[in-house]
């Protein structure tokens, strides 16, 4: 197994800590595993996007061009990433906030309404949980009690309580992304 | 449809109250953003002084009328870009520099006014020598001197003028002054220098004291014109992001910390 | 003291939303509105009719975002700057 | 018990610092590497005593280090591009005067104040010499975030041995990405009394100077005659390179760094197109693997060289070669790295489509 | 009339500088080129205008030069070794904006604080970049006196030419001897306004930018691609040596500076008994004269690189070589000049004695 | 025979009056050579303050009984050969550096005493910043500092403390204060920051002037052990090469002519 | 005041003629000798037996060459620190 | 012709300006001329020389190892270059000041009383130029004329009014040599 993933978006949407999740995980599942970040200058409002790579072999190149998942958490990196998936592979986007999805047809496309979900939860900053649970439903590539164990190490001590909050994201997506897959 | 704009919808009062066209005209402006302001957004964070910093530096040289005389030098700092915001000549110097590059362009440009546009790590740690030399050979330029206690640019490390106490990436148990000195009152010593003609200490965080501090700056350049040596503005600031406050709570923090230290005023003020 | 009438133009995409004009306007004329500009800001509203055209608000502002105004006599037709952009968001509104 | 930890780059390397038994650090902030600085301000006191300190610039950390290495104990410092050529006088007195300690590189793109991104644009200045007169440092080119760990440790061991100022070169990509890493067990902080080193001078003995000076030209000879020799020392004993895959291979990239890794992915694609290619990393930029490359050459068609930079490291391979294959370059510049497509295409193009 | 003088060649250049109508000169002192400084301070103003300051250090002094050349006028400074370190910041970010310039280095014996006698170790600093990044300084290597006089003015031209920085790589030795120079007679310091300059932004005109930074990495790279682009240009148009008697040789001895012209006289006396030796002296130390050399290196048995260095150009050398023949290399190092008698001992039993 | 030993043979005026052996005998010696100074001659030119500064610190390093905690930064100028003349571990600076390289010593090695020993050029030039920051920072460390005026290594270069219409090598026309900038009180800037405990003014060119600046060097060390924080100890002292007078002339110059500008006495005084 | 007896020996290998010490001397002991020590510096003699002892040209030699001496009881013996070279100029003398 | 000397003695004893005058002398002449000091850090009673050429044809090494003639001003100076003279070559020195003169054979040794002259002529700086007026009685490598010449260009022009007196001891140089000569 070897997944190379990109995962795109605003400053503050946590693309950063989803990718930290997996990584994490990946660790307690004992497989290679690799997370690299665009880094920029401090300012408000920037993309940034980090590519995490979760292998059972040793990872040659952290930095890839053709990724087997992108998620897409704005428009901007929808735009930027569409043409680096690889034939076959799985683009994920939040439908709510991204009003041209991709148009490739050689690729597995899901949009998934997750900040529309998340502001029914109450608390936007779940977004990217939920977008990793659908992740995760369509590549079970890690147990999920191991991504709990992922959560609990990159959410600081202090949020611990919010560990319930987010695991009911992890799964509110799941259920999301298996509806949409459905009907699609 | 996202939440925010359901809430718009259900709640009118923040809904806009449209402009009235019998008031705005040109010429009933009073106020407007100065030509040597770009009209481009900056980069800054929001409710960072260097906006506001800039903004009264391109009304000054709008209205001394110095655009096309005027060299200006940025920092390495966040107003590294600061010649992307303004419209004249500027030169891009490296960290702490910038007032020995201004000193350059000043020799050979007598006649032209020139300044420098610094941070205060740039100013006052790393640069501390260029600083203190050029105002003690009493370079005819304007230094403006940004001071927010914090390294804004690389993500809030301690300043030389972080205050003590003071909590930053590198000193997360805040500014300990046993082992890493007390902040630096650099203005206070540039003052005591033959060198420096007009020293002052100014803030933007109020209307009044960004008044004040405009016109500190248009001093600066009139006494340039007159060849009366270095002029000095310090503009205490803010860093919202950096101390991870609100800009609105940062400019209180601004006033009931930074200012009881740095208080504002003339520090050194011409004879004549 | 007879009331000034002044009013005001927020340049919506260059705000940020720091809201220090609405701290330092003293009539209290201005709110964030719930909506964001294209950059992602909830940008400021001005909400009451109350503005003098003091010049506070543009004075703080870090964006050079404020033109102000004072009374003369005008006609009345409704102006705002808005860029295209933001009317993108609002037509997804409809 | 084995200690895993998924780590940055730059965490990794100030964590094996405090656990090396780091006497002291000095650094001045500058992206993409203030996490040292960071982390140590956090971590290092509480945990071993360190000292830690920020510095007013990266010219004053440099001779902080020059001064607290000279009695004897563990120093480090690190920056990123501008601020190491602002050291390399500090540096040239630091290789003179013989006083080990552990300065890191975290490359940028540059040149002049350039990107925050990635970029190995600083190999001449590391390898050659930026500093002035003939100096040598033992650099090293960590690839995974485990040697941003290990290269430490190895680097405080072979800067006593010698004497020397030891380079870790790595950049930002490295220092920013995060991978799984094993840490190695918390060194104790011992204070040992060195030979040379300026800690007092001792009743019956004679006094220690740290110097750099020789005002007669004869006697400064001297000292770098001695230099010399230590420095064909260190070639002969210290060498590190990685060969990957290079024992059957018709053409050979050679690339150090994070590079190297994407080049293997590269060459691992080629080879699925039925291309026999590998990679050799050198790991000691200083000392050279000059010959383990002369040796491949004989072997095979022709090499390609990928570098983030205008072409530095080539000019060694090159050297290396002495004519016997084509040494063709691929590189990106300015913070760009390269992917492993673009690298197989250069392969194709500059040096399988040309060499017999 | 020609305008001969006797002269110290730090004295030449310093009066070449007034002479090519250069507009400032900003320095601090260091031995031994302190005579630049002293020569201006007393002759400068007065006869031209000149502005001459002593800066507080030589970090503030090419800063001030970065400034001062950014409005387009003649600029320029000069140290030694270690104040060249110092300032390897700030020609990187010279370079990288394109700021044209003069830099003059008289190469001490280093490293560290070194000795103040002639060196040459300071080759690498300045042909392969003491500054971070990718940048390319031209660099004149004068052998005599009048050189000293006259690269001032072509290093001016040529700075303007391709708004690059340039630097004059000379030695103590050189800087302190007297020869007989002939000076060229004194041009106009006349103010031209140039298209990327700042000197105020006209009404008509898009303001001007000197800057070194791009923080998209994408960008950068257009920038660094652009500078290689001009330094490709350089390459093909500037390139200068000197072959001495190279025409019937069955040996080359490559040397550059003053260094050279002993080689000449080993050469000599190498013919005396019936050897036939060339000497090719670079004078470009980049643009490098490599197609020359491997060009010469077809007809000769072997060359010998001497140096007052470790070993620098002679990578150079071998680069351009290509492992033609064998390249040999001598050196004395620390401020110690090689003498004729030694040089010919090295190249008998170096290259002679073993080449076929 | 040489001329000098001819006309001594001629002038029994200077024929040495031999020593009185029942005076010179070891328990009547009332002043003698340090220990901590070596027996060996030192490179300074005839009547150079420099070799009176050594030996007064080495007097003291004596006396206190320090020689083997002591660890001593030698800088770059003319006393770089500091360490050939004092036996002590010493480390020799880049120039300019040497308060940051004491700053490293100390650091690492809090117990023991450490001084850098600089002059003019070096700790007010090129090492402003450094020397800003070491005492800002308050590291317990003695700087002595020696104002000579002059760039006196490299041959008689203005300093930064170089007097007004002084001339030096690079003011041959005398120090133009409008150009050049008037002379840099840098002790009087430092006594200033809070991280200074004791900054004091002394000469060492007269019998009385050497006790005091002795004493002074004395606290310092004094202070060190009580980790009080910056010592700074200025001499101001003579450069007869590059003054180019006599030792005896250019001692009474400096009396005239810089004391009048750099006042003896203490600046800052422990308050407790 | 009673006069102090002492005296000095000077280290004439080490003087350098500078004559600070002629002129710190309230006794005008010292004088600069006619002879030249081996770095062919001029150097102090004393001159006049008139030492008190005082101190002040050991306190601004920069050569750290002077050793003082007050008086106490003692024998005559004379004694001269002259370093080896200097005695061999001495013997080109005779 | 091409001569190669060197001239040495303490600094202060004027042994640069001896090649100064030379090589001016030389330019009057439009000989090629080269002087190359030692040079070194302030200190006084240092030793000092020069390397002087002064040839008819372009010089190539400035730079060189045995010289046609040595001209030493102290004993340090005889010790360091008597080797350096060529066979058959010149050396010439103060024989007041140096005790311990050449010892070589296959070479002319001339030992002047300069200092003893200068002493009697009552300036002792001129010592420098009694021992370039003996070298150029051998040597006679460039005019008297235009040996005035160099020495006027060497020569600040407040000092001037000691022009005569130069070249009286240059005379004297000239006399003693040629006593010596004979003696010898
Ligand atoms: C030589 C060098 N050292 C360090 C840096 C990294 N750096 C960039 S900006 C900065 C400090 C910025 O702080 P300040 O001057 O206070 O400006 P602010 O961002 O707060 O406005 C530093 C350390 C650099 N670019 N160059
Ligand atoms: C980086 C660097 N710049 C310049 C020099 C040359 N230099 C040596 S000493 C000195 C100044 C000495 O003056 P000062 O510090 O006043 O000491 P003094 O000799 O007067 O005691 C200078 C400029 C150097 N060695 N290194
Ligand atoms: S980091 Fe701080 S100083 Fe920089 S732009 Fe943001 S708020 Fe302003
Ligand atoms: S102009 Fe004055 S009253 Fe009007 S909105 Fe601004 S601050 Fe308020
Ligand atoms: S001050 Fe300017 S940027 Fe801030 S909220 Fe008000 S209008 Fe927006
Ligand atoms: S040059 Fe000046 S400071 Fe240096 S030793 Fe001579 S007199 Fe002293
Ligand atoms: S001790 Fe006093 S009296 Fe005696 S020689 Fe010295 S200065 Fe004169
Ligand atoms: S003070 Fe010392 S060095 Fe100077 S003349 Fe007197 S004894 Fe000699
Ligand atoms: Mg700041
Ligand atoms: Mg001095």
């Amino acid at each position: 197994m070897s997944e190379e993933i990109v995962i795109a978006g605003f400053g503050g949407q946590g693309v950063l800590s989803m990718g930290m999740i997996l990584c994490y995980s990946g660790i307690v599942e004992n497989k290679e595993v690799s997370w690299m970040p665009s880094y920029g200058p401090e300012m408000r409002g920037g993309t940034a996007n980090c590519v995490t790579i979760i292998s059972d072999e040793k990872i040659s190149s952290p930095i890839v061009s053709k990724f087997d998942t992108v998620i897409a958490l704005n428009q901007p990196s929808v735009d930027k990433f569409e043409s680096a998936v690889k034939p076959g592979g799985l683009m994920l986007y939040d439908s709510t906030n991204i009003l041209h999805g991709p148009k490739r047809e050689d690729i597995e496309v899901i949009g998934i309404e997750a900040s529309n979900e998340a502001a029914k939860m109450n608390n936007t900053k779940i977004l990217n949980m939920i977008m990793l649970g659908a992740f995760l439903k369509k590549r079970p590539i890690i147990e999920f009690e191991n991504i709990l164990e992922g959560l609990k190490k990159v959410l600081p001590e202090r949020y611990h309580h919010l560990l319930p909050l987010n695991e009911q994201a992890l799964r509110k997506g799941m259920e999301l992304v298996e509806a949409v897959s459905i009907n699609a | 449809m996202s939440m925010n704009e359901r809430d718009l919808l259900e709640d009118k009062h923040f809904e806009q109250v449209i402009s009235d066209e019998s008031i705005c005209t040109k010429e009933n402006i009073v106020y407007e953003k100065p030509e040597t302001l770009l009209d481009v957004s900056m980069h800054y964070c929001p409710g960072c002084g260097h906006g506001v910093a800039h903004r009264i530096l391109a009304e000054v040289i709008d209205e001394l009328g110095i655009q096309q005389e005027v060299i200006g030098v940025a920092p390495v700092g966040c107003s590294v870009l600061a010649y992307n915001y303004l419209n004249i000549d500027m030169s891009e110097a490296a960290h702490g520099r910038a007032s020995a590059v201004a000193t350059g362009i000043k020799r050979v440009l007598p006649e032209k006014y020139v300044f420098s546009y610094q941070g205060d790590g740039d100013l006052a740690a790393i640069g501390t020598g260029e600083t203190i030399h050029t105002c003690n050979r009493g370079e005819n330029i304007l230094i403006i001197f940004i001071n927010n206690g914090i390294y804004g640019m690389t993500g809030g490390q301690m300043a030389p003028t972080t205050l003590p106490g003071m909590k930053s990436t590198t000193s997360p148990f805040g500014r300990d002054v046993a082992t890493m000195g007390a902040p630096l009152k650099i203005t206070e010593l540039l003052a005591q220098l033959p060198g420096t003609y007009y020293v002052t200490r100014q803030s933007v965080h109020k209307p009044l004291n960004v008044r004040k501090a405009k016109k500190a700056i248009q001093k600066g350049f009139e006494y340039q014109k007159l060849n009366k040596g270095t002029c000095f503005v310090e503009i205490v600031s803010n860093c919202p992001s950096n101390w991870k406050m609100t800009p609105v709570e940062s400019n209180k923090w601004l006033d009931e910390n930074m200012l009881p230290f740095y208080p504002l005023g003339d520090i050194k003020v011409p004879k004549d | 003291m007879a009331k000034v009438k002044g009013d005001i133009i927020i340049d919506i995409e260059k705000c940020k939303g720091c809201e220090l004009c609405i701290e330092a306007c003293p009539q209290g004329s201005l709110e964030t509105s719930r909506k964001v500009n294209n950059k992602g800001y909830l940008y400021i509203v001005k909400v009451e009719d109350t503005c003098t055209g003091c010049t506070n608000c543009a004075l703080v502002c870090p964006e050079g975002g404020i033109t102000v105004y004072r009374k003369t006599e005008k006609g009345k037709e409704q102006i705002a700057k808005i860029s295209n952009v933001t009317k993108d968001m609002e037509l997804k509104v409809n | 018990m084995k200690e895993l930890k998924l780590m940055k780059g730059n965490e990794a390397l100030a964590e094996a610092a405090i656990r090396a038994g780091c006497d002291a650090y000095f650094g001045y902030p500058i992206t993409p590497q203030s996490e040292v600085l960071e982390y140590l301000s956090r971590e290092a006191h509480a945990r071993t005593g360190m000292v830690v300190l920020q510095a007013e610039s990266e010219v004053a950390a440099i001779n902080m280090v020059y001064g607290a290495a000279g009695t004897g104990k563990k120093i480090m410092t690190s920056s990123s591009s501008p601020g190491m050529s602002l050291m390399q006088e500090g540096v040239s007195y630091i290789a003179c005067a013989e006083v080990p300690c552990l300065l890191v590189n975290v490359n940028r793109g540059g040149p002049g104040l350039g990107t925050i991104q990635p970029g190995q644009g600083d190999y001449f200045q590391s390898v050659k010499g930026g500093g002035h007169g003939d100096y040598k440092l033992i650099v090293l080119a960590p690839s995974t975030v485990q040697e941003m760990s290990d290269f430490v440790k190895q680097g405080f061991d072979l800067a006593f041995k010698y004497r020397n100022p030891v380079l870790i070169l790595t950049d930002g990509a490295l220092g920013q990405m995060m991978e799984k890493v094993e840490l190695f067990p918390q060194q104790e902080r011992k204070f040992e009394r060195l030979d040379w080193a300026t800690v007092g001078k001792p009743a019956d003995k004679e006094k220690n100077v740290i110097t750099s000076l020789n005002l007669k030209a004869e006697a400064m000879e001297v000292i770098n005659i001695h230099l010399q020799e230590k420095y064909r020392e260190i070639e002969k004993n210290e060498i590190r390179y990685e060969a990957i895959n290079c024992e059957d291979a018709d053409y050979i990239i050679t690339a150090y760094g994070l590079v190297a890794r994407i080049c293997t992915k590269a060459a691992q694609m080629a080879r699925e197109k039925g291309i026999k290619v590998g990679v050799i990393r050198p790991i000691s930029l200083f000392p050279f693997p000059y010959k383990a490359i002369n040796d491949y050459a004989s072997k095979v068609h022709g090499i390609l060289d990928v570098e983030m930079n205008a072409g530095q490291m080539v000019e060694d391979v090159r050297l290396a070669v002495n004519g016997k294959v084509p040494v063709e370059f691929y590189g990106r510049m300015g913070g760009v790295v390269p992917d492993p497509d673009e690298i197989l295409k250069a392969l194709e193009e500059k040096i399988v489509g040309v060499a017999v």
